[in-house]
């Protein structure tokens, strides 16, 4: 319920151009942005990846730029994609294939396509065959998480992609230079760390369009440049004149791959619904705690995918404790309600969805759930289904 | 007296009702309806606020709270906006104080929603991308078979052999009419086909959030005694607890729940403002 | 659904199953473990070493299909909160198993002791045993098996595959079963499939022969039955096989074309390469689509999801768990797409096809994303006709008789028209 | 003069053309599909008989009498005005007469006096709509008289209710009720009746401008025109009124008109009011591959309707209004039924009309090239057919989408493109009386 609209959060002076940033580099849809950096050295290479999850360090370490390749969202007209995949299955693909067949991947040197369904893992073959001159390897992630099976596993899959960027770039990974990358990529966890609590503390501040625009960004700019932007932006918007409004806070799961239209998380918004956390471009911050910077750095990144990554459909739930995890976050981030919102077509997110409602009304926790795909263009529903969740909290309040 | 006004702009029509509500009990005060049919929205609702007004013998300065609902929130003189399933849950209670649980099929999207004896919506279900079974359809398909909105209903009441329609895009039925129509399939067995394929859709529904005891339909296809009979039928077997009912101020619905939540609200701000000292 | 078909070594088949059903309802009592386990990479001969009972719910799914029960089950499962748009092969088993779990044969099956996630080949497996383990209170073990990205096998892969099958899988299956890993009895069992394996893979080639003896797919899903599931390594698949091939070797002999549920096909007009899994829910109504115009599939993919016995891999008694290993990793399932590709390519010109298609299944991801570059590419390769087809494995809302028909037919006439023309 | 004919039963309107024994097309003939196959072929026969009459007066005066061609272009367009009018203006007071049967009905016993009255006032006002929508000036909203007394209709309803007459959903209910016995009922009066009187309707000084204009009006209603058979294709096939092997599949009609009006043809598009399809046709006009939607109607020429409806424009006026957008705004959702609900909200958004409308012309563009992909692509030559083919705008989606994505295309569109199927059909018929294949086509 809204006792009016909502003001429009507009971001202006420096932060409006930080976010103008954001948005311009998520509607480089043709990666405009990676052919720069590459035109300013010769001998600079870039990798593709595919959601989930892909380790940028070692990529970083090989003096190669990791860009995620995150589908055409609402922006890439399909005019040869859907001639690629059968009408059940999702989006993300056809958009991916489109961006390919239309040259807009050609400033990629390679492709890695981490291991999360079905869809991903055929996809790879196809880039295989459709680009037989390009670098394009199947990231396999463990699924036994023992170090001396999954993570022996996971450490060779690692070598052979730092072997694999480090032939195109002339720069081997050493150890140290992995290590080096770790505490790069670290400190832009930090970063997203401080602007994630301060979501928490106070969503008003961070809209959801915004946060998911910084987090895109950090798919596609060095490193070193999305965490100051990060940090600039986590202290600009502290001193701005943002305002609470009367919605509730919920937190989102499913949405791990292909990702919303940003209009539909501007849309939830102004439904009601405050988004204080969310697994969207859950590849950003999949490590959520620091990663070892001594020691041996390819054991410290296995050990960190196999004991320290958040829980995503796409990975087996060993210790069968996603659902308590689930529960523990809601609370932990003090949220009124779940929207469980998968990809259409997605299975991975859609199968999961059972167990995670059963917890959810084990705990006796709102929620709701709805899928979408990156192409909405109609959020009547979504609107509704996410006003009414709202509605149902602020005339009643949490259970 | 605490009167409030609820304007439920669907995508087909816009309905108003008026609200009275004292020392707990509420009454209808005044209503009105009025179909779109490619008018202007803005103007079809002053046009019905207007009329639902003069109907309830209620000025508009007497009004505590106007509260609007479906695309309502586009209404810039409103008091507050609540969303479509919080508001024909709330409106299905008042009509049908049984009713645990309303089913409405509106011009585009059909809805299924769960509610405890308070009005709170429970669990919900709504159709999406697809305008197959809605309204708009039923429409298309009355107009090609010539027979007006009112008339559908009582005809599939006459059926005797439901004509089999299999398919499930809105657009397409109409072809499949064709072919029934110079197949020679009475209308009524067509109209009955139809609400039979629509009840399917809808029974699903319905199941997905396990509903129990009394339905009540709302939304303007509650009129619809054809409807209404299929999805009696096909909620039969199975679910044996489950009773689908209509009112006739179904239409109304959200309307009527809009404004008693409004009222609800009304109340609640006063009263916190008295608590509280004023401010 | 075989009651046309009368070879005995069908009669044989079936006793087969039976008995291994009567086997699984009288677990309990005798005093047997039950093991769920997947089809693609399965791990047979290893359960049979524990003497474990394996119950495949992909076989559960599928002869629910074609005893047209899947359509309520997948309501139900759906009713639970299942979506529309998931495999249904997940949704039949949810279902089936809430409707009380009755097997094919009317018996109720046992809950399972142990669930093995063999993870080859498909990612819906894992989320079907997360799923049921939510429903039964009994461990799960996961064998990950790496997919074949860059179409090898490499040894950083058969590594982990043997460490998993050594370190987790073995300690597990003793710590259920109570008994000790025989090895010398595994190498027994591995000989045997060996050997019913070279037979299968001499019925199948059969189809080399014009006319073909065999339906490569129809007739096919009922060779493979039993060493795809629960009989490999069994005495019983070494008697089946022989039967069978002794069978076919009189077919060819007469030039006799394929049974059918109809009777012996007539005239060999089209000879077809199918890939993609069947629709079983109208089982008999597709494959009469085909039979009745003269199509006979030589070589199919789908038979291969069990192994790839024709392209020469067999059980290996002198090397047991690194032979289970390669077996896991070398099914049809977990190749990539180029490499599916060129198999369907030689099949084309092994078989001597007039043409392929593709049976496109709404469940079935790990098959069908990328089929339609498959169509483009093998049209490319081969510039035979290609067709394409859309239905689902179990779901009987995905299989619209009209549509299919209609298109096939037209196919039919593409590859005539190819013919008269060239 | 030997006819051979091809009808192609679309969903949305069904095409008849007659074939000349040189296989010139002739006459055209288009009207809306409706329940009764029978009635919409035979209508859309008597269309292109109509047709071939007027093109062979058209002829007459052009060979045979020396009027100068303004005058003589004059002449033609005001008796076409006039002829069209006629027909209308039967059509109308059949309308008419239904409704005030209609009204008898006991449920109407309350208001009938002020719906009568409201009959007449509607009446009176779409016959002065028709007067000024008859100017030979004048572009029709749509060639049907459904959409063009509906327009009307529902305009002068609106006035009355308004003015406090009875409530608008009533009296449009009316027209719902009463046009489909109109559309099944077929005219009365023969071709020389409707000349005849369509000539009483002409200003004096036309009647005058050519010399014994009566005679050779007379003569060209006179001459007679044998149908030596007829082929029918289409969506609703199976229930053609025809002898089974006079029908053909329209995927074959299409590649095969297609192939004779371009020649050069390799690639085919048809949109149509509820399918799309797209085909690859050889060197002869076979058809060697084909997609089309199945199950969902979305993105096809329907859409449009909708939207023309939800704006209450003209199917004409649409192209024409996207073609003035500078902006392009993209659309996702081509649910037909959702169309106008989209519309609706990107108006209140801000969005320009015409902007909206460009951006839902290229979103059927871009659902047609998934079908085109899925087919095989674009090969030159590319023909683009069906009714949607007449729309200016979507033509501009096609050709700078088509060109983005394939290259530079010869991209042809014939006049004639929403006949391409019963041109097919027309042909078939041709050749099946030449290879002496086929029925007796008494039953036709
Ligand atoms: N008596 C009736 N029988 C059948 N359908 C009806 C009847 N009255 C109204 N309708 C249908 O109800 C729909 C409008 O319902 P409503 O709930 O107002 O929809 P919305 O809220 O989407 O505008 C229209 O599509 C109309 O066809
Ligand atoms: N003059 C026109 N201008 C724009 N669009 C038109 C025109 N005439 C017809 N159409 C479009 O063509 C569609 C009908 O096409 P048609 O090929 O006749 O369909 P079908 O063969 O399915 O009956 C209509 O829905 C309309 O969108
Ligand atoms: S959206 Fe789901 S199904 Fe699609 S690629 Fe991503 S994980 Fe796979
Ligand atoms: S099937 Fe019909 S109603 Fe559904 S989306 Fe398609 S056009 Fe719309
Ligand atoms: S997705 Fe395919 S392989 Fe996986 S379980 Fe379903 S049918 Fe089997």
């Amino acid at each position: 319920m809204s006792i009016a609209a909502p003001p429009q959060t507009q971001a202006t002076g420096r932060l409006g151009e930080i976010i103008a940033l954001a948005q311009s580099l998520y509607e480089d849809i043709a990666f405009k942005a990676v052919a720069d950096w590459k035109a300013k050295d010769k001998t600079r290479r870039a990798i593709g990846f595919l959601p989930v999850y892909v380790p940028r360090e070692v990529i970083h370490a090989a003096g190669g730029l990791p860009v995620g390749i995150m589908g055409g969202g609402d922006m890439t007209e399909i005019v040869r994609g859907d001639s690629y995949f059968q009408s059940y299955i999702c989006h993300l693909p056809r958009s991916v294939i489109e961006l390919l067949v239309s040259g807009r991947l050609d400033s990629m040197d390679g492709f890695l396509f981490p291991s999360i369904c079905d869809v991903i893992r055929n996809l790879s073959g196809m880039f295989k065959l459709l680009k037989p001159d390009r670098y394009v390897h199947y990231f396999d992630l463990p699924q036994n998480f023992r170090s001396n099976l999954g993570g022996t596993f996971y450490v060779s899959e690692l070598k052979s992609v730092a072997g694999a960027v480090s032939a195109m770039t002339g720069t081997p990974v050493t150890d140290e230079r992995l290590r080096e990358s770790i505490k790069v990529y670290n400190a832009n966890s930090r970063a997203m760390n401080a602007l994630l609590e301060l979501r928490i503390e106070k969503p008003w501040l961070v809209p959801a369009a915004e946060y998911y625009l910084l987090l895109r960004a950090g798919f596609l700019l060095p490193v070193d440049e999305h965490t100051a932007m990060l940090n600039e932006y986590t202290l600009l918007v502290q001193q701005s004149d943002r305002r609470a409004l009367d919605n509730i806070r919920v937190m989102v799961r499913g949405a791990f791959c292909e990702q919303p239209p940003v209009a539909l998380l501007r849309t939830l918004e102004r439904a009601g619904c405050y988004l204080v956390d969310d697994d969207f471009v859950v590849g950003s911050r999949f490590i959520p705690d620091p990663i070892a910077e001594t020691g041996n750095p390819w054991d410290a990144l296995a050990d960190a995918f196999m004991h320290h990554s958040l829980p995503a459909a796409s990975v087996y739930d060993e210790k069968h404790e996603k659902a308590k995890k689930l529960v523990d976050r809601v609370r932990e981030v003090r949220a009124d309600g779940v929207l469980l919102m998968a990809p259409s077509f997605c299975d991975p997110a859609l199968l999961d969805q059972p167990m995670l409602q059963e917890a959810l009304e084990q705990a006796g926790i709102p929620f709701t759930s709805f899928k979408y795909s990156e192409d909405t263009g109609q959020f009547q529903v979504i609107r509704e289904q996410a006003g009414t969740f709202a509605d149902a909290i602020k005339l009643w309040g949490t259970v | 007296m605490t009167i409030s006004a609820g304007i439920d702009v669907g995508s087909g029509a816009v309905k108003v009702a008026i609200m009275g509500v004292e020392g707990g009990v509420e009454k209808i005060l005044g209503s009105y309806l009025e179909r779109i049919r490619r008018r202007n929205v803005m103007d079809v609702v002053d046009e019905s606020f207007e009329s639902a007004l003069r109907d309830a013998g209620v000025r508009r300065d007497q009004l505590a709270y106007i509260a609007t609902t479906g695309e309502g929130d586009l209404i810039p003189w409103r008091t507050g906006h609540f969303y479509g399933m919080t508001t024909h849950s709330r409106g299905a209670l008042y009509l049908d104080p049984e009713a645990r649980a309303a089913i409405d099929i509106g011009a585009l999207h059909t809805r299924a929603m769960r509610f405890n004896e308070a009005g709170r919506v429970l669990q919900y279900q709504m159709t999406s991308q697809c305008a197959s079974g809605s309204g708009q359809f039923l429409e298309n398909i009355a107009r090609y078979l010539g027979v007006s909105i009112e008339e559908i209903g009582p005809l599939s009441l006459n059926s005797d052999n439901a004509e089999k329609c299999s398919s499930i895009c809105a657009v397409l039925a109409e072809t499949d009419v064709i072919n029934m129509v110079s197949r020679g399939v009475s209308t009524p067995n067509i109209l009955r086909g139809i609400h039979n394929s629509m009840a399917v859709r809808i029974a699903g529904l319905v199941r997905a959030i396990k509903v129990e005891g009394v339905v009540l339909m709302t939304g303007g296809l509650a009129r619809d005694a054809g409807l209404i009979a299929a999805l009696q039928d096909k909620l039969k077997d199975g679910a044996a607890k489950l009773a689908v009912r209509g009112h006739e101020l179904s239409v109304y619905a959200g309307a009527i729940g809009a404004a008693l939540w409004g009222a609800f609200r009304h109340d609640k701000l006063t009263h916190q403002e008295a608590s509280s000292g004023g401010t | 659904m075989t009651t046309a078909i009368k070879d005995a070594s069908q009669d044989r088949q079936k006793t087969m199953i039976a008995e291994h059903f009567g086997k699984l309802s009288r677990a309990k009592e005798d005093g047997r473990k039950v093991v769920y386990t997947f089809v693609p990479g399965n791990l047979t001969e290893l359960l049979l070493n524990f003497d474990l009972l394996p119950v495949l719910p992909e076989i559960n799914a599928l002869q629910s299909g074609m005893r047209g029960k899947t359509g309520d089950y997948i309501q139900l499962a759906e009713k639970s909160g299942h979506s529309e748009d998931v495999c249904t092969y997940v949704k039949a088993d949810i279902g089936m198993l809430k409707s009380g779990n009755i097997g094919p044969t009317g018996e109720k099956l046992p809950d399972p002791d142990l669930l093995l996630l063999s993870y080859t080949g498909c990612f819906t497996f894992l989320k079907w045993f997360e799923l049921l383990r939510e429903e039964y209170d009994c461990p799960v073990v996961m064998l990950h098996v790496p997919y074949q990205g860059d179409g090898k096998i490499t040894g950083e892969m058969r590594d982990y595959v043997v460490g998993q099958i050594r370190d987790v899988l073995i300690p597990e299956l003793e710590k259920l079963s109570g008994k000790k890993f025989d090895e010398d009895r595994l190498r027994e069992d591995l000989k045997r499939s060996a050997k019913a394996e070279d037979d299968l893979v001499w019925v199948l080639e059969s189809a080399k022969h014009k006319p073909s003896p065999i339906d490569a797919y129809f007739g096919g899903v009922y060779y493979i039955g039993p060493i795809f599931t629960s009989f490999r390594g069994t005495e019983d698949a070494v008697d089946y096989y022989q039967l069978l091939r002794g069978e076919i070797e009189e077919r060819l002999a007469q030039g006799l074309g394929p049974i059918t549920p109809d009777g012996v096909m007539e005239e060999e007009k089209y000879r077809i390469v199918v890939e993609g899994p069947p629709n079983w829910t109208s089982f008999r109504e597709f494959w009469k689509m085909f039979h009745s115009e003269g199509a006979v599939v030589v070589a199919s993919s789908y038979t291969k999801v069990g192994g790839l016995y024709d392209r020469g891999f067999r059980h290996d008694p002198d090397d047991p768990i690194g032979t289970l290993a390669d077996y896991s990793m070398g099914c049809y399932t977990n190749l990539n797409l180029p490499d599916r590709i060129d198999l369907l390519e030689k099949y084309i010109t092994d078989y001597d096809a007039d043409g392929f298609l593709i049976n496109s299944v709404k469940s079935c991801n790990s098959f069908s994303a990328g089929q339609l570059l498959i169509l483009r590419e093998l049209e490319k390769r081969t510039g035979r006709a290609g067709g394409f087809i859309e239905s689902d494995l179990v779901d009987p809302r995905y299989f619209s008789a009209a549509n299919i028909k209609n298109r096939l037919e037209s196919y039919f006439q593409m590859i005539e028209a190819k013919r008269t023309k060239g | 003069m030997e006819c051979y004919i091809g009808i192609d039963l679309g969903s949305t309107t069904t095409k008849a053309v007659i074939l000349d024994a040189e296989g010139r097309i002739v006459g055209r003939g288009i009207t809306n599909s409706r329940s009764n196959y029978d009635v919409a072929a035979q209508v859309a026969k008597q269309e292109a008989y109509t047709n071939a009459r007027f093109e062979m007066l058209s002829r007459i005066l052009r060979d045979e009498t020396g009027v100068d061609k303004e005058e003589r272009e004059s002449l033609e367009s005001h008796l076409t005005a006039a002829y069209a009018h006629e027909c209308f203006l039967g059509q109308l007071s059949r309308l008419e007469q239904h409704c005030r049967t209609d009204l008898d009905n006991p449920r109407f016993d309350d208001d009938r006096r002020e719906l009568l009255q409201s009959v007449e006032v509607i009446m009176q006002g779409i016959r002065e709509h028709a007067h000024r929508n008859f100017q030979p000036s004048a572009t029709a909203r749509s060639d049907f008289f459904r959409d063009i007394a509906g327009a009307a209709f529902i305009d002068v309803a609106a006035e009355i209710s308004r003015g406090g007459g009875p409530a608008f959903d009533k009296l449009v209910g009316m027209f719902d009720r009463n046009i489909i016995p109109v559309e099944n009922e077929q005219e009365t009066r023969s071709f020389s009746e409707l000349l005849t009187a369509a000539y009483g309707r002409l200003p004096d000084g036309l009647r005058s401008s050519v010399a014994g204009l009566p005679d050779t009006l007379k003569a060209v209603a006179d001459t007679p025109m044998e149908e030596v058979r007829t082929v029918g294709t289409g969506y609703g096939r199976v229930r053609l009124p025809f002898p089974k092997d006079c029908i053909r599949s329209e995927i074959l009609c299409h590649g095969l008109g297609a192939h004779l009006m371009f020649p050069a043809t390799a690639t085919v598009l048809d949109i149509g009011g509820q399918d799309t399809k797209a085909i690859q046709v050889d060197a002869q006009g076979v058809v060697t591959s084909f997609q089309m939607n199945d199950r969902c109607a979305a993105g096809c020429g329907r859409y449009l309707g909708y939207i023309a409806d939800e704006m209450n424009i003209g199917l004409h006026e649409l192209g024409p209004l996207a073609m003035a957008s500078k902006r392009r705004v993209k659309i996702n959702s081509t649910c037909t039924v959702f169309a106008g609900a989209e519309f609706r909200d990107r108006l209140a958004a801000g969005q320009e009309r015409e902007d909206i409308v460009n951006g839902l012309h290229r979103a059927i563009i871009l659902r047609a090239m998934s079908l085109l992909a899925r087919s095989g692509g674009i090969k030159n030559e590319f023909t683009f057919t069906g009714g949607v083919a007449k729309n200016p705008a979507a033509v501009r989606a096609l050709r700078e989408v088509g060109e983005e994505n394939y290259g530079e295309l010869i991209l042809n569109i014939a006049p004639d493109s929403i006949y391409t199927g019963a041109v097919g059909a027309g042909t078939f018929a041709m050749r099946d009386v030449a290879a002496g294949v086929g029925a007796n086509q008494e039953a036709a």
